[in-house]
């Protein structure tokens, strides 16, 4: 190398450059400060953390709104057990790959949101102890009644129980979902909209084309009591 | 895909091997192994000097539905009962010809498997081959070091054979998922 | 060949009369600073030197193999990312293309780009922080490290808004990825990608001509051309060691074969831990070229192609390959016809890159063993799968 | 024994055990702050006094974290291994820290309360000052081998055995180099030396001054196991090395003991090379010569934190290579070319200077400056040229190399 | 009257320090013992206001011998002297024997105060003294020393590269 000791004056210039450049370029100090906060408005408990809805730990200037953390379960209105979506049908239980969903169907079935008599989970315990967050129940879910939260304070002072999150702690309504996750809300629920305005076409078409069926087989009736001789302008 | 590599001529200059169509691999007895592995290794057709993979599959006692179709035309399907077997499955590459792989394959049983070591010939076999001895129970004649490389050495039996049940769990803590357990005692259990 | 028990072949011990110095047994176990993970190194020295090296590993092995046969093809996805758990993207990438050839699903244009920009961008940050952490190893407190991890997290911030998590990604499906990058990412991943040879200027500045760092590197574990290929060594350690074998060049899987990318390596005479560390450093200029390319390159369109809803193979047998940032990543698959793969093997690229690691590291001094350790860039998770 | 000996003796020593650790809470925050602000870090800034009411606190910068430290060290539990050689275990972090207290009273800072003591005392402490400084900093590697050996721990050991190498094979370049300052001064008092450099005119502006002083600084990293040469607590090859098992207030004394150590032979090059108290305004304000004595200190403390910041780590043999091989003859050099220097300066009136006045300003106005320009240049170019050659010849074939590219 | 303490303090450390280095069994702790025995002699060669030689005395014993030694130890087996081996030289009888007469001869000057030579001239113990001294008259006897001391670090060098002889030529450096 050139001078004796060129290759190390060269470091030591680089280093010099990073430790007057933190004072001036504050986007090289990538460390954001995790704000504190007075002690009272610290999580106490995983499972009564935030009650009153929407209310998301803003201040954390971590949590992006892509990022997703342990599973919740959608409720559509204010009443979260008559608007729930999930139908209990087991499928991400059977899928989740670490097995850490446990569900019991409920006996009989409850009217939900879309007025129809659905089954409902009596009991939906999610092992965040051995959950891994891989969204895998998400997408094999056909209702869209599970998503991924972005919550992740929920150290509990108890190991076995506080970590079993049971049904009423999981229960989310859809605009906390809003809250949290916007364009994936959004694109969300434009699919379901979507989904639903296509079935009630199909159905209209199908009621539709049911009713026109049902019209010609009553003309057709009405013709074949007439008399035969013009069945071949029916068949063209 | 890197062109593959053609396998007739192999077969012709050693008549012990076969070739198995349907998983396009070349079955070689144990005792010619080392002797035809070199060769691959040297000759220049093939050059075959990079051993990528080595693994072992265990096939249990099974029967297979065969649709077999008669002189006169009829299909019907016999059932065959597929002997136990274990296979040691080497993947071999050519860097120098950049060639596609050529899957090299020994059988053996599983009462007693027992498969030439090629350690000898692409030093890569030598952790493959030690995992495969720890996990299926094979053996490797003249294998350098051949000890557990995986479970500690006190450990008995080798987990990845199909019949292997697991120990019970003594380290078994009470947990909230004991609910969730006692299903899967219930239920199914991991075979 | 190197038996277990002989010392080092080329260091023979002359027992002075009355004075039998015994070796130094030192475990450098599973829990030493400078392991990557957790893998233990039973060293024999005799004084500075090291005269036998045993590693020993399992402390990780969590059977990942059997994990994987009983549970279905899509349920061993999210496992892929805890394989190498610092290039989540190329483990999955490498599971799908082996599924994707047990089944032939035709992958559509945009989701091939998106694959190969993912893959770039983990190769960016696995070569950084592998040269944070070797440099790490050699002394210098932490700030080659965090520069690097600067880098990363700049990285990481871009898979969290494709696939929702920074390093568990499970982004990728069978057919293409499980869902589109949000609108707004290509442009933020062009700023990362420009910023970056700037980066890379100011840390081959701090690091490539530091004298220190040259003479404790130079001539330190080499490892020669036939060692190396009979070895089965694969990635950056092989092209270090003077062969050109990258299997994005030889297999041209997926749409390689579209980007101009240049493959650096070494004519082969020495191949040891400097060469390692410098193939690595031009690599990574290579992969923004193909960042570059990829990034103009890309159009719209679907992201998941013709994906059967229950992934159900004929029974056939596959093996499918990546050149992952560590080396060649395999996965052979067998399946008959049940939802549940027959056997499901990784190739780990670490593990075998190991098996020359006695070999290098005889002879030399325990900090050589430490960087031998570091160049040869091992990831436990993989390693015991 | 007379009261005001013992009183002077006490007025002497008692500040500088006060004043020298407060420095080392103060030299800990620094390099934190600083190492953090090389690697775009923040540094500590969350100790501090908590406000409740406001919610907030005011963290003072983060000057709260070495009293926090403190503590910590205090009521850490004091772990001592089951096989280890207790009374040695006990004593390595004391004799680690004596030798380091000790030292500093050599230093002549004249702080005030210094001259209104007896003359005799002050002469006794500074007189043979340089030669007790190397006896007493020899101590270090007994501490540094008492705490390797009695720890029965593998690491550690090898941390000890590498620690007694390193520390004997750079203390000859060290001494070397200070031989250069005593010849041109001629005394070995310390208050002589400072005082020969008064004005501008310190040792480290002449060719072969300059050279010693960098000799002198490498081998004092290599003393006080700073940055390059930490060899003895490498953390990635032997955890940490000689003081492994070591934890709580021990910890602490070694870590006290180190930066001591630090402050002691930086003081001592500040006196050799950089004029010791010497700087503009002392002349007008006296007590000035203590801040600039401080100064210097932070100055060479500063640049030690840098190189720790940016600078991997040598290997043994590479290390004792480069002390047999590269600073000792280089040293062996420096002499030779200072003493020419200096007799063809001074042409044989060298005996006559009187210490009162700079020496060079002495030598300076009796020779010609064609004369006094063609030695410095001389000086400067043969320390470099030797420099190289000793470099090319250890290590010869380290050279960034070219790489291939396949298409 | 304070350096008559001082004189006994040191004095009564440094017998006590001879004496454990030399019954102590665990040869660290005799080794440790020593160098507080030769710390005591340097505080005694301070009162005799030498303080170059007491300076010097620090730096060679303790500095130099005191490694030496633990270097030695190092390398031999059984240090910690647990290992119950008693070590009863039989000729103790005479060893004791030889002792006591070596110390009748020191003591018969004190007991019968001979007349103790004049000292010409309080020898001046300055460190400027010392190497005027060692400049003129001495130079030959300086000189002789160093050629010695260097052929013995040849000699040590040689003795330790045999030892080991690593066989491979070719190794890298």
């Amino acid at each position: 190398m050139s001078l004796l000791g060129g290759g190390i004056f060269k470091g030591m210039a680089v280093t010099l450059r990073n430790f007057v450049g933190s004072y001036f370029y504050k986007d090289r100090l990538t460390t954001n400060d995790y704000s504190w906060r007075p002690s009272d408005k610290l999580p106490q408990h995983a499972g009564e953390y935030p009650k009153e809805e929407g209310e998301q730990l803003r201040d954390t200037t971590t949590v992006t709104n892509y990022s997703r953390n342990f599973p919740m379960l959608l409720h559509d209105g204010s009443e979260p057990m008559d608007t729930i979506r999930c139908v209990a049908c087991q499928i991400c239980e059977r899928e989740c790959p670490p097995q850490c969903i446990y569900i019991e169907k409920s006996t009989e079935k409850k009217e939900n949101a879309g007025g129809k008599p659905q089954f409902y989970p009596a009991k939906f315990d999610i092992d965040v102890s051995v959950c891994m967050s891989c969204q895998i129940c998400v997408e094999v879910c056909p209702f869209d009644a599970i998503v991924m939260n972005s919550q992740f304070e929920l150290s509990t002072p108890d190991r076995f129980g506080g970590l079993l999150l049971r049904r009423d702690d999981l229960l989310k309504s859809n605009d906390y979902y809003h809250n949290i996750h916007p364009e994936e809300a959004a694109a969300r629920d434009k699919r379901i909209a979507e989904e639903k305005a296509a079935k009630e076409a199909k159905k209209k078409a199908a009621a539709e084309a049911a009713r026109k069926k049902a019209e010609e087989k009553a003309k057709a009736d009405a013709e074949a009591s007439e008399g035969t001789p013009d069945i071949q302008e029916d068949a063209e | 895909m890197s062109h593959t590599v053609n396998h007739e001529s192999i077969l012709g200059k050693f008549p012990g091997t076969n070739w198995d169509q349907e998983a396009g691999a070349l079955i070689v007895p144990t005792v010619q192994a080392k002797e035809i592995a070199t060769w691959l290794r040297d000759n220049d057709a093939f050059l075959l000097d990079y051993c990528s993979n080595v693994t072992g599959v265990d096939y249990l006692e099974c029967e297979v539905k065969e649709k077999v179709t008669k002189e006169d035309g009829t299909v019907e399907t016999v059932t065959r009962t597929e002997p136990s077997r274990m296979d040691v499955v080497y993947h071999l590459y050519s860097m120098q010809k950049q060639t596609g792989p050529l899957v090299f394959k020994q059988r053996t049983n599983r009462e007693q498997p027992e498969v030439e070591s090629l350690t000898p010939v692409w030093r890569s076999c030598e952790l493959q081959e030690r995992e495969v001895f720890d996990l299926f129970g094979v053996n490797f004649k003249s294998h350098p070091d051949q000890r557990r490389i995986l479970m500690w050495d006190e450990f008995e039996g080798h987990p990845m054979r199909k019949d292997y049940t697991e120990p019970f769990d003594y380290e078994w803590e009470p947990t909230p998922h004991d609910e969730i357990l006692e299903k899967h005692q219930r239920g199914k259990v991991i075979v | 060949m190197s038996s277990a028990t002989a010392i080092a072949p080329n260091y023979e011990l002359i027992q002075q009369d009355g004075l039998e110095t015994s070796l130094l047994e030192v475990s450098m176990g599973p829990h030493h600073p400078s392991t990557h993970g957790v893998f233990r190194m039973d060293v024999k020295l005799d004084g500075e030197t090291v005269v036998d090296l045993q590693p020993v590993f399992g402390y990780l092995h969590r059977n990942h193999e059997k994990l994987a046969e009983n549970m279905s093809y899509l349920g061993s996805m999210p496992f892929t990312d805890r394989l190498d758990y610092f290039n989540s993207m190329t483990n999955n990438w490498a599971y799908a293309l082996a599924a994707e050839k047990l089944v032939e699903i035709e992958v559509p244009e945009r989701a091939d780009y998106l694959r190969v920009i993912m893959a770039e961008l983990t190769r960016l940050v696995n070569h950084v922080s592998l040269v944070g952490f070797f440099i790490n190893d050699l002394g210098a407190l932490g700030t080659p490290l965090l520069y690097a991890f600067r880098e990363r997290e700049k990285i990481l911030d871009l898979f969290e808004q494709a696939s929702g998590a920074r390093m568990m990604c499970n982004y990728f499906r069978f057919g293409g990825l499980r869902n589109d990058v949000p609108e707004g990412w290509l442009d933020r991943a062009r700023d990362v990608v420009d910023h970056f040879p700037v980066f890379l200027d100011e840390y081959e500045q701090l690091l490539c001509e530091n004298e220190i760092i040259l003479s404790r590197t130079q001539g330190v574990g080499c490892l020669s051309r036939d060692l190396a290929i009979s070895a089965g060594i694969t990635g950056p350690m092989l092209r270090a060691s003077g062969v050109n074998y990258d299997i994005r060049k030889v297999d041209k899987y997926s749409i390689y074969d579209r980007f101009q990318f240049r493959v650096p390596y070494t004519d082969g005479n020495v191949g040891d831990c400097y060469d390692r560390f410098m193939v690595r450093m031009l690599e990574m200029r290579e992969s923004i070229r193909i960042l570059k390319q990829a990034l103009d390159g890309i159009g719209d369109g679907p992201v998941l192609g013709n994906a059967p809803k229950v992934f159900k193979p004929k029974p056939a047998e596959v093996y499918g390959r990546v050149e992952a940032p560590k080396g060649e990543l395999g996965f052979y698959l067998i399946a008959d016809g049940t939802p549940k793969p027959y056997r499901y093997r990784v190739r780990p690229p670490s593990l075998i890159n190991l098996t020359v690691l006695r070999d290098m590291c005889l002879g030399q001094k325990v900090a050589d063993a430490v960087i031998i350790l570091g160049s040869i860039d091992i990831v436990l998770g993989e390693v015991d799968r | 024994m007379s009261l005001e000996l013992i009183r002077d003796i006490l007025v002497a020593t008692v500040p500088l055990l006060l004043i020298f650790p407060t420095l080392f809470a103060f030299t800990t925050w620094l390099e934190r702050k600083a190492l953090a602000r090389i690697q775009n870090r923040i540094g500590p800034n969350k100790v501090g006094v908590p406000l409740t009411r406001y919610g907030g606190r005011f963290s003072l910068f983060g000057l709260g974290q070495p009293m926090a430290d403190g503590i910590k060290m205090l009521f850490k539990e004091n772990i001592v291994p089951r096989d280890a050689d207790r009374l040695f275990h006990l004593l390595a972090p004391i004799l680690a820290l004596i030798p380091a207290m000790l030292v500093l009273c050599f230093l002549p800072i004249d702080f005030p309360w210094i001259n209104n003591i007896q003359d005799s005392v002050k002469a006794f402490m500074l007189d043979g000052a340089v030669i007790f400084f190397f006896a007493i900093t020899g101590l270090n590697t007994l501490a540094v081998f008492m705490a390797g050996w009695a720890s029965r721990n593998k690491y550690s050991l090898l941390g000890g055995m590498r620690a007694i190498a390193q520390m004997v094979s750079y203390e000859i370049p060290l001494v070397l180099s200070a031989v250069i300052v005593v010849m041109m001064v001629g005394s070995l008092n310390a208050a002589e030396i400072a005082n020969a450099q008064a004005g501008w005119n310190w040792f480290i502006f002449t060719p072969w001054g300059l050279a010693a002083f960098i000799i002198f600084f490498i081998a004092a990293l290599a003393e006080t196991n700073r940055s390059p040469f930490d060899l003895p607590e490498a953390e990635s090859e032997i955890i940490a090395g000689y003081f492994t098992e070591y934890s709580g207030f021990k910890f602490a004394l070694f870590f006290l003991g180190e930066y001591i150590a630090m402050f002691a032979i930086s003081g001592l090059a500040v006196t050799l090379f950089l004029g010791g108290g010497a700087g503009p305004g002392v002349a007008a304000l006296p007590w000035l010569s203590v801040i600039w004595f401080l100064v210097k200190i932070f100055a060479l403390i500063a640049v030690m934190i840098w190189l720790r910041g940016t600078l991997p780590r040598l290997r043994v043999d590479q290390l004792m290579g480069f002390a047999w091989k590269f600073l000792l003859p280089l040293s062996i050099l420096n002499i030779f070319i200072a003493g020419s220097a200096l007799h063809l300066l001074a042409g044989g009136r060298l005996a006559g200077l009187d210490e009162k006045q700079p020496i060079l300003r002495q030598l300076m106005e009796g020779a010609n400056p064609l004369v006094v320009a063609g030695l410095w240049i001389g000086a400067l170019l043969i320390l470099y040229v030797a420099a190289n050659g000793l470099n090319q010849l250890s290590r010869a074939k380290v050279r960034p190399r070219e790489y291939k590219y396949a298409e | 009257m304070s350096e008559q303490i001082a004189f006994w303090i040191l004095s009564a450390i440094a017998v006590l320090g001879a004496l454990v280095a030399v019954r102590k069994r665990n040869l660290i702790h005799g080794v440790f013992a020593l160098m507080i025995f030769f710390a005591a002699l340097s505080g005694l060669f301070l009162l005799l206001l030498a303080e170059f030689i007491a300076a010097v005395q620090i730096l060679v014993y303790i500095g130099a011998v005191g490694i030496l030694l633990l270097f030695a130890i190092m390398l031999t087996e059984r240090v910690a002297g647990d290992d119950g081996r008693r070590m009863t030289s039989r000729g103790w009888f005479w060893g004791l024997v030889v002792a006591a007469a070596v110390f009748v001869v020191l003591l018969l000057p004190a007991i019968q105060q001979w007349p103790t030579p004049e000292v010409t001239q309080a020898p001046d113990p300055s460190v400027e003294e010392l190497g005027h001294k060692l400049m003129n008259p001495y130079v030959m006897t300086l000189e002789v020393l160093a050629l010695l001391l260097t052929a013995a670090l040849i000699g040590a060098v040689t003795a330790a590269q045999g030892m080991r002889k690593p066989k491979e030529e070719g190794s890298p450096e």
